[in-house]
């Protein structure tokens, strides 16, 4: 074991395992892959064993001296912390790649040998000290890559592999002669006395040999726009072959720059500008790609340039303590989810994007694919998550905030085009053959994710997360899914809710406003989910990702850590997305939705880094304390949060997404989850007005909120669709909540908080009936339905007590609500938005008529009968929290006037169950009954004359109501924008990708080019 | 004075070593410039040797080896060459081609094996 | 007076490879005629790293009855360029033919060494 | 044509780059302190006369065997390049084996004994004098290409080259392993006798080191060349 643990080593099973295969392949096959096997395991143990014997020796470094002399005599190697982790990763993946591999690699003895020779030049390339010996490994890597491409015979195939060979050729020449060069100039190859004489690395010369050097290295991890020669191997090489060269072999080049980055001090901004065009380019024009292979060989692309990204602007800020958390973060993340989706295309045999799939046969590789989709796109828990956390956050500290705009713009991107495949291999096909997966590509994969997890949770712990406990909604949600196949669909639903109420209590407790949307969201999302049970049987991740979401809004409520806070947003939009793919027809309309979630999380995480950076804390508290250089933070996030509450020009997200997911899925995002982006725009508005701000957007955000409230109403009255027309009245209502937020003052604040608790209400029992509705009907176009008040009458009154409420008529609690927002309003003189708010009252009274009389009355042309008793169930539990706030409405308006700092002057008063303000008193006690007794008559009125006059006239009055109003009404602006918007992108992707010709002479060029552009652009920067 | 013969002979190797390298440029197809290639280089080389030869006269035996290597390697190399480029059909530049007939002799005989 | 030492002679000579071979890779769109150019610019890099190790009056690092251990310091080229020059000149050849076994491969499944034939994958 | 006027272009630039070089360039007048001791330490610890030898086998022997790796791995990979592809028609007939003819064959008969001395000569003599296992190697494996062009019908064995080629590398490896048990660390040759400077067998492992890389790179080459026959 001692003897092992020693690195040479690595070298000597590479090497001496190679210069064997040739004798065991004479001896017989079986001895051939024993000994391929043997080797590499060993190599891969070695690197294991010495790595352990590092950090158990205090993270000292381990020197091993060749020839018997000590440097720079003779060639040193040396098996540090980096190393060791760089070393043990590549090995373990190439011993997981040959397993899956294995169907090509077997079938020629050569293989193996290039393979193993392969896998020890990457170490060397890691462990070596000298510049000359980092050439040769260098060519070893090259050289055996050229071999293995020998295993390609498709057309296409051998021309990518000769393109390749020049272009690599090229560049290591450029290596070859700057290490001389460099010699030359210091005398030594030896890269510590290089560096140790990096005072004499000046003049001409030296400048050359060091930007020839820098060149190579970055040529070979193909920068844009040098890099078509490889993209090219990636779209026409095995999966798995592709998968070695995107993350083992890059890793041997990623650790090269490390290794030589003092060396290149002064080339920084070089650096930084060349891989920040390579990420950003490289997933633009991915958006443009549908083969599959080429596709992951961009987004590799855009990876690794992201990694010596934030290598190199993390050393020139002086932030070289997270380099090691950000870089391995990143690396790590590519290396797992990029071999690990290379292996999935060998496993499922696509090769074409658009192709619709129907993977979601074979749950295994799905679930596989959505894991590591979901990790490349940098979400937690997985390690890239944390090191692009941790990078903008060092970015925003030293305000670099163009590179963050790069770096996110470029992420949305990328999860824009693997979200994009993700969709299209789940489509259901039943047309497609998938062939039966094999053990020996299911088995790494499965390895690959599992340390996925693990290597996550371990960053995890790294970039200061509060504990495990924010894993905790992902923990619970994973135990769902293990006793799942045990139970009963319905034991699953209530084991759920259990859980979810269970693991809800080991978060810690918050206070405030917080603890207000906390207890109300926790009680309205147990009952909105619980209207699960009245299916036999769920879909089997639906119970699973219920619990997720539910425990992650709790942790985004109740956390006082930043941090935690954007993890568990995250989980929220992940799991929203999953549930949301669940409906029937839901799948196309979903990358929308993921799209905006995650520019909306963008969004939040710029301005919560720019705030953070500002202010040196990264507790959610710091909010509070900024200074007005942080306003660009706070309108970051108050846009953020627009985006999730669906404002007006960013709302097009919400009507399919809400229109497609399941039924019980929208009532919970309708009700609960749309509360949680309202929540953030109120703690965004709460801690700008506690900061020293001069907060000068209100008016402006008052304006969006109402203009999204009169739009949505206009477009919920165009709607021939029950669910869409319930998603347009969502949007609307939000704005409400929007505005009353913008009025910064307390009254302002007191009526969100009242109208996010009505909303949430309202919307949970009106999606859950429209569930039932088009449950029993097997419809939800209007005019399909009709006359349903004698078929289901519970759900009628519940329908109309909810509907009575929201449309903001007396007695419910609806009116107390815009009663006290257009007192607001006029109390801070927007009488503008007092027109549009009594404007958006009588829309909201059009369609919430028009949706009860078109569904309940006129003749009944559809067969139904009453919803199951679990629908109904929790909907009267609402329409029960209903009449009871509007009763003693003090109930919940006393702890909010109370939870908001008492810094504004308090215009409530309260006097018993009354309230008073300026402007008057709003008694329920008597408006409630005369109200009820007004509904009443009107109801008689109803019920008389429809007697009296016969069906066929309250037919037409009904649908009189019913009709939608046209199309043209509502010009679809919004739509048409972002229209424009994405074609804008897709032409400019097209015009990028056009540098890719195709011929190797051209990228011969390019590649090049590109060492003489960084050359001369060298020389314009200033010299350290 | 041995130094300055020597020097005349080099450089004289020199001039045949450049005519032959001019010739690789100036000569119409393959074979004449083959021919170039080897006689002149030949000769050069030849030149350069006696001149080396000149100024260390103790290096004698091992240019007089090279010399000898020189005379057998440059024109079996070149035939070699000429050969198998006619036989591939090399185009040659216009005039007579005396191989023509033993060609169609040649080639009949290659069918036969 | 501007003076040229023997090693910028080659130097230049050696760059000048550089560039030929380069323009070979460049210009010429028969594979075969680029592959040439490779073979020339490793030539010319080799010419270039022996350049560079040059010392004025120097003479090669062998010890013999010529050149006595004492001393021989002083009187000998940098060996160390020439070192690196036997490896890279056996990378070179390698790279070489490598890139032959691939004209040879593109010939068979082409019927063609025009670099222009090989665009199939773009974009 | 664009894509002409840009390479010149491109190889101007490069032009402009190799000049500030050759402008930066002075040519030195003494050697730096490393390539000092390696001239005194080559003879003196190593007693190998030939400095280069001395560096290339010892002090950079790393890269030597990286070196050896490469070759190895080229020798290798061809028969996986140059296996016909499936469904691929035989090379045409033009490029079939013919007779070289008479004076090839005896050009060969002469020189062919003497390439193989020469260049097993270079081979043994690399730490005495110019020469080594790679020079050496090379002039056999020219010897060999003489061989088979004058005698196309020649069939290498190849098994038992790419037998050889494995041992010798094999035992290249193993020695280097020996330099950790008995000399001072990999590829310390310094577990033999050093004998005598300037003395045939002398220098410790080296002069067997360097055997072994002759026959080695002889074969890889020959293989090389052969594989290119078919």
């Amino acid at each position: 074991m001692t003897a092992l643990a020693h690195p040479i080593g690595i070298l000597l099973f590479g090497i001496g395992g190679g210069f064997l295969i040739p004798l065991l392949y004479k001896i017989g096959y079986g001895w051939l892959h024993t000994g391929f096997f043997a080797a590499l395991g060993g190599l891969t143990l070695t690197s294991i064993f010495s790595l352990i014997a590092v950090v158990q020796g205090g993270g000292e470094a381990i020197e091993i001296l060749t020839a018997g002399a000590a440097p720079p005599i003779s060639i040193n190697l040396r098996f540090g912390l980096a190393e060791g982790a760089f070393s043990v990763s590549v090995n373990v993946m190439a011993t997981l790649l040959a397993v899956a591999h294995w169907d090509h690699l077997k079938k020629n003895y050569v293989a193996l040998l290039l393979f193993l020779i392969l896998v020890m030049g990457i170490n060397g390339m890691i462990m070596t000290r000298d510049l000359f010996n980092l050439f040769v490994f260098l060519e070893i890597v090259s050289i055996g890559t050229y071999g293995l491409l020998g295993l390609v015979t498709s057309r296409d195939g051998i021309q990518a592999a000769f393109k390749y060979v020049m272009a690599t050729v090229i560049a290591s020449t450029l290596f070859l002669l700057g290490a001389v060069l460099i010699y030359y100039v210091t005398g030594h190859l030896n890269i510590d006395f290089v560096i140790e004489a990096q005072a004499s690395l000046i003049g001409p010369i030296s400048g050359i040999a060091l930007v020839m050097m820098l060149a190579c290295l970055l040529i070979e991890l193909k920068p844009f726009p040098a890099n078509g020669w490889g993209l090219d191997v990636y779209e026409t090489v095995p999966p798995a072959l592709a998968a070695f060269l995107s993350v083992c072999a890059s890793a041997g080049m990623l650790f090269a720059v490390y290794k030589l980055l003092p060396l290149f001090t002064d080339y920084l901004s070089l650096i930084i500008a060349s891989t920040a065009l390579t990420f950003l380019a490289s997933n633009l024009i991915g958006l443009r790609q549908d083969k599959i292979q080429r596709l992951l060989g961009y987004s590799s692309v855009g990876q690794m340039a992201l990694g010596v990204l934030a290598l190199a602007v993390l050393t020139q800020i002086g932030a070289q303590q997270v380099i090691p958390l950000v870089v391995f973060g990143l690396f790590l993340n590519h290396l797992l989810a990029k071999a690990g989706l290379f292996c999935l295309v060998a496993a499922i045999g696509a090769s074409d994007l658009r192709e619709a799939l129907g993977l979601t046969r074979r749950p295994f590789v799905a679930g596989g694919l959505a894991l590591f989709v979901v990790a490349i796109c940098a979400l937690p828990p997985f390690p890239g998550f944390w090191a692009k956390w941790e990078l903008i956050m060092q970015l925003a500290s030293a305000e670099r905030f163009l590179l963050i705009a790069i770096l996110l713009a470029g992420s949305l991107m990328e999860t824009t085009y693997l979200f994009r495949w993700f969709i299209r291999a789940v489509t259901p096909n039943p047309e497609r053959q998938l062939p039966e997966p094999k053990l020996n590509i299911l088995l790494p994969v499965l390895t690959m994710a599992v340390l996925l997890i693990v290597t996550g949770v371990g960053m995890a712990m790294a970039s200061g997360a509060d504990g495990l406990l924010i894993f905790l909604p992902l923990g619970v949600g994973a135990g769902l899914l293990v006793v799942g196949p045990l139970l009963s669909s319905r034991l699953q639903g209530i084991a759920m809710l259990v859980a979810v109420v269970g693991a809800s209590q080991m978060l810690p407790e918050a206070y405030g406003i917080a603890g207000l949307f906390s207890h109300l969201l926790l009680a309205g999302g147990l009952i909105i989910a619980s209207a699960g049970l009245a299916e036999k049987t769920m879909p089997p991740l639906h119970y699973p990702l219920m619990a997720v979401l539910l425990l992650s809004i709790q942790s985004v409520l109740r956390t006082q850590l930043g941090l935690t806070f954007y993890v568990a947003w995250e989980f929220i939009t992940v799991a929203s997305f999953f549930l949301i793919a669940q409906g029937r027809n839901a799948l196309p309309e979903t990358l929308r939705f993921m799209v905006f979630s995650m520019f909306a999380a963008f969004l939040i995480m710029g301005g919560y880094a720019i705030i953070a950076g500002q202010t040196g804390s990264r507790a959610l508290i710091a909010l509070t304390i900024a200074t007005p250089e942080a306003m660009v933070g706070y309108a970051l996030l108050a846009a953020g949060f627009l985006v999730k509450a669906a404002a007006i020009g960013v709302h097009i997200w919400l009507p399919p997404a809400y229109g497609e997911a399941p039924d019980n899925v929208t009532a919970i995002l309708s009700g609960v989850v749309s509360k949680v982006g309202i929540f953030g725009l109120l703690m965004t508005a709460y801690a700008a007005a506690q900061s020293e701000l001069n907060v000068d957007f209100t008016y402006l955000l008052a304006c969006i909120g109402m203009a999204t409230t009169v739009i949505g109403a206009l477009l919920a009255l165009c709607q021939r669709d029950l669910k869409r027309l319930l998603a347009y009245s969502s949007m609307s209502q939000l704005g409400y909540i929007v505005t009353a937020i913008a009025l910064m003052s307390h009254l302002g604040w007191v009526t969100a908080l009242y109208i996010v608790a009505n909303h949430m209400m309202v919307k949970g029992i009106l999606f859950l009936a429209a569930g039932a509705i088009i449950l029993r009907t097997g419809t939800r176009q209007l005019d399909e339905i009709s006359g349903l008040v004698r078929r289901m009458p519970l759900t009628f009154a519940v329908v109309a007590v909810a509907l009575l409420s929201m449309s903001g008529l007396p007695p419910l609690m609806g009116f107390g609500g815009k009663w006290l927002l257009l007192s607001a309003l006029m109390d801070k003189g927007w009488t503008v938005l007092v027109a549009g708010g009594i404007l958006a009252t009588f829309l909201g009274l059009w369609y919430m008529t028009r949706l009860l009389v078109g569904l309940f009355f006129g003749p009944a042309i559809t067969q139904s009968r009453e919803a199951p008793a679990m629908i109904l169930i929790p909907q009267v539990l609402l329409v029960g929290g209903i009449l009871v706030f509007s009763l003693f409405p003090k109930l919940l308006m006393g702890p909010v006037s109370d939870a908001i700092d008492p810094q504004f002057a308090a215009t409530l008063v309260w006097e018993g169950q009354s309230l008073e303000t300026i402007y008057g008193i709003w008694d329920p006690t008597p408006v409630m009954l005369t109200s009820i007794a007004a509904a009443a008559g009107l109801m008689a009125l109803w019920w008389g004359l429809s007697k009296v006059m016969g069906k066929s006239v309250r037919a037409r009055a009904a649908l009189v109501l019913a009709r939608p109003l046209p199309q043209a009404a509502t010009p679809r602006l919004a739509q048409a924008a972002w229209g424009a918007f994405v074609h804008g992108i897709e032409v400019l992707a097209d015009g990028t990708r056009r540098i890719y010709t195709g011929n190797g002479q051209f990228y011969v060029l390019l590649v090049l080019a590109y060492f003489l552009v960084l050359y001369f652009m060298s020389t314009f920067l200033p010299a350290s | 004075m041995s130094e300055l013969i020597g020097s005349l002979f080099i450089f004289s190797g020199s001039v045949f070593l450049f005519s032959a390298g001019l010739g690789l440029l100036r000569m119409p197809d393959a074979f004449t410039r083959i021919q170039t290639g080897t006689k002149a280089t030949t000769m050069g080389a030849t030149l350069v040797m006696i001149g080396l030869a000149i100024y260390h006269p103790d290096w004698i035996f091992k240019l007089l080896l090279i010399i000898y290597f020189v005379y057998v390697s440059n024109p079996i190399s070149s035939h070699a060459l000429a050969r198998s480029g006619h036989r591939l059909g090399t185009p040659m530049a216009p005039g007579p081609d005396a191989l023509a007939e033993i060609d169609t002799r040649s080639d009949a005989a290659g069918d036969k094996l | 007076m501007i003076t040229f030492p023997v090693s910028t002679v080659m130097m230049v000579t050696g760059f000048g490879l550089i560039l030929i071979g380069l323009a070979a890779i460049l210009l010429h769109r028969n594979i075969l005629r680029m592959i040439i150019g490779f073979s020339l610019m490793d030539s010319g890099i080799a010419i270039v790293l022996v350049s560079l190790g040059y010392v004025t009056g120097g003479t090669a690092p062998i010890m013999d009855a010529d050149l006595a251990v004492a001393g021989a310091a002083q009187r000998v080229v940098d060996p160390i360029p020439s070192a690196l020059t036997v490896t890279a000149i056996v990378i070179g050849l390698s790279v070489t033919a490598v890139m032959l076994a691939y004209a040879i491969r593109l010939y068979r499944s082409h019927g063609t060494l025009d670099i222009e034939a090989f665009r199939h994958s773009r974009a | 044509m664009m894509q002409r006027v840009l390479s010149v272009i491109v190889i101007g630039l490069l032009a402009v780059v190799f000049t500030r070089i050759v402008g930066a360039y002075v040519q030195l007048d003494a050697l730096r302190p490393l390539a000092a001791s390696y001239v005194t330490l080559s003879p003196e610890s190593l007693t190998t006369p030939n400095v280069i030898t001395g560096i290339l086998i010892t002090y950079r022997g790393l890269d030597t065997l990286g070196e050896v790796a490469v070759l190895f791995m080229v020798a290798a990979s061809l028969g996986l390049l140059l296996k016909p592809l499936e469904g691929q028609p035989k090379p045409p007939k033009a490029f079939q084996r013919s007779d070289p003819g008479e004076i090839v064959h005896s050009g060969k008969q002469v020189m062919f004994p003497m390439i193989l001395t020469f260049g097993a000569y270079v081979i043994v003599n690399g730490h005495l004098s110019a020469g080594g296992g790679f020079q050496g190697g090379a002039i056999v494996a020219a010897g060999v290409m003489l061989l088979l062009i004058a005698t196309p019908e020649t069939r290498l064995n190849t098994t038992l080259l790419s037998i050889v080629e494995s041992t010798a590398g094999i035992l290249f490896v193993l020695l280097g392993i020996l330099g950790i048990v008995l000399a001072g660390g990999f590829l310390d040759p310094r577990f033999l006798p050093a004998g005598e400077l300037g003395g045939f067998i002398s220098a410790g492992a080296i002069p067997l080191i360097s055997a072994l890389l002759g026959i080695k790179v002889g074969a890889e080459l020959s293989v090389v060349i052969d594989k290119f026959r078919t």
